[in-house]
């Protein structure tokens, strides 16, 4: 028996040899324990061949099936003088109910993906931003454990992250940073330093796309009289102040 | 309070809350009967199906939760990348459906019906959330028992574990008393 | 396409995107003239608010975006009421637990692993002296960096942020103990 497509792999001896019973087509409760053993070890030595890892699982099994070929050959002994009415234990009896009973799971497992299949396909939406109603002297961590932190980040990070990017529908590169964060950065600078060099937001290493972006925030801050800007006389550095009104 | 506005509110609920919000806390949000609030929710989920809405109130065991249709994963994509979950291995597969028809579940107990050791499949599919423990089986050595979570039925699309699919029940029994 | 399923569609990547998306972006996925969206949105608009529906979309320039409804304010409040909400909010204890583990962190990141702004939870933890600006990250912008305070590690009981449990090591100590 040559096994042409044998780079399967199986996850364990009873999937292996659930794989054979079927193969074969043979009657799961009336195996044929000696063809089946036999392929069952072709198989191993295969695996073996093609260095795949081969469990320790896999050769306890083949083991235990050498021991049932071999017990259902053996001449079944009638003790003498002993009239025993117990009904002779088929060896193979126990091999069955386990393969049966894997069987059963398998199948689930394969329904089971099928389902998985169709409801991968659903999108979430992030929880709204709930902090408008927190009070504000409440103490926040009250109750909080460190394993809710960890809780929280695990989730975080295993979460089907769907906004992560969008896909630019026009080809358009991505801003490497939004107006809006340009604006926010530029705020919080400015109450900081109250007063800036134009030529401070600026360095070399800015991509064309944060300049114009840059430059952008700086309009909307004045026009929004968060910022003036003053320059004294023409060719003068151009300083940016915040706009005490 | 009318029916219609109840509907609306639930609504309004179930999309800000985004995760899973339970019935208990939904009733006690608009003091509501709870299963007076069930039955608006189910009607609520059939009026969503039957209008061929772009969601859906999707349910496991005692939660409820608004979601996209399966049908339109196509055209959202084209809105946004999903980050590609990884689907489950057919170890890990193999290892859940045991769990969930056989919950609670020791892991000596999955291993002998597998026939192989089930550590790996087992540790990513508590990392998944998928699976967690339920308690500890009163022998030796105390084991953990193992058992399915809300986030299992929601991850396959099931309401409850009567949902599951039916498995062969003939062997069951029958053999294992033969 | 019907209209019936273009509306389901739009719903569908309103309810993902949950910012405001344009109508040309729309326009664009469901390939279909920008006018006839804007016509099937007006439309959208006018029949949710006569089923009164629980959600609504809102219009601004040329963005649309869904939204609950100002006269839900006070059930969505019960939502988060202090019994719900006993402690941090779920988007500020994520976005503590990124700065905790992946400090010092620009809120851009933050977001980008959390997949949606933090303002208000950077804010409130902030606010609430668990995290602090650290310095800035010398690049375009210069953002600033966040961190942890010794609030933070106070409260947690923690001598360092050495001592903060190793994320990938927890789920080994969960299946050791199996």
């Amino acid at each position: 028996m040559k096994y042409n497509v044998i780079l399967e792999t199986f996850e364990g001896p009873f999937d292996l040899l659930y794989h054979l019973i079927e193969k074969e087509e043979v009657d799961i409760y009336d195996i044929p324990i000696a063809k089946i053993a036999d392929q069952y070890i072709e198989y191993i030595e295969q695996m073996k061949d093609l260095d795949l890892d081969i469990t320790s699982e896999f050769l306890v099994m083949a083991s235990h099936l050498l021991e049932i070929k071999s017990k259902m050959l053996l001449p079944k002994k009638e003790p003498e003088g002993e009239q025993l009415e117990l009904e002779e234990v088929d060896p193979r009896q126990d091999l069955i109910n386990k393969l049966i009973e894997y069987k059963k799971y398998k199948e689930a497992a394969s329904k089971l993906k099928s389902k998985e299949k169709v409801h991968s396909k659903v999108f979430f939406k992030p929880q709204e931003e709930l902090d408008n109603f927190l009070e504000k002297d409440e103490p926040v961590l009250e109750g909080v454990k460190l394993w809710d932190l960890i809780d929280a980040f695990n989730k975080v990070i295993s979460k089907n992250k769907k906004n992560g990017k969008k896909v630019n529908i026009k080809e358009i590169k991505r801003d490497e940073i939004t107006i809006e964060e340009s604006i926010e950065n530029l705020k919080s600078i400015m109450k900081r330093k109250r007063k800036v060099k134009f030529s401070e937001l600026f360095n070399n290493n800015m991509s064309i796309s944060t300049i114009v972006v840059t430059f952008l925030s700086i309009l909307e801050l004045i026009k929004n009289k968060f910022i003036i800007v003053i320059q004294k006389k023409n060719f003068d550095e151009i300083i940016i102040k915040i706009n005490k009104t | 309070m009318d029916k219609r506005e109840i509907k609306s509110i639930i609504e309004a609920l179930l999309f800000t809350w985004g995760d899973p919000l339970s019935l208990e806390d939904i009733a006690s949000i608009i003091e509501i009967d709870k299963n007076k609030v069930k039955e608006i929710i189910d009607s609520m989920i059939d009026e969503f199906n039957y209008q061929r809405r772009g969601i859906q109130i999707i349910q496991m065991n005692n939660k409820y939760q608004l979601s996209t249709r399966p049908e339109h994963y196509d055209w959202i994509k084209k809105l946004c990348s999903p980050k590609k979950n990884k689907s489950l291995s057919n170890a890990a597969l193999e290892t859940l459906s045991i769990i969930a028809y056989k919950q609670p579940i020791t892991k000596a107990e999955i291993e002998s019906i597998r026939g192989v050791k089930c550590d790996k499949a087992l540790s990513t599919i508590i990392e998944k959330n998928l699976v967690k423990e339920v308690g500890r089986l009163e022998k030796t050595g105390r084991p953990i028992l193992y058992g399915t979570t809300d986030e299992f039925l929601k991850y396959f699309g099931l309401k409850s574990l009567n949902d599951l699919p039916q498995i062969d029940k003939l062997s069951d029994h029958e053999n294992n008393t033969a």
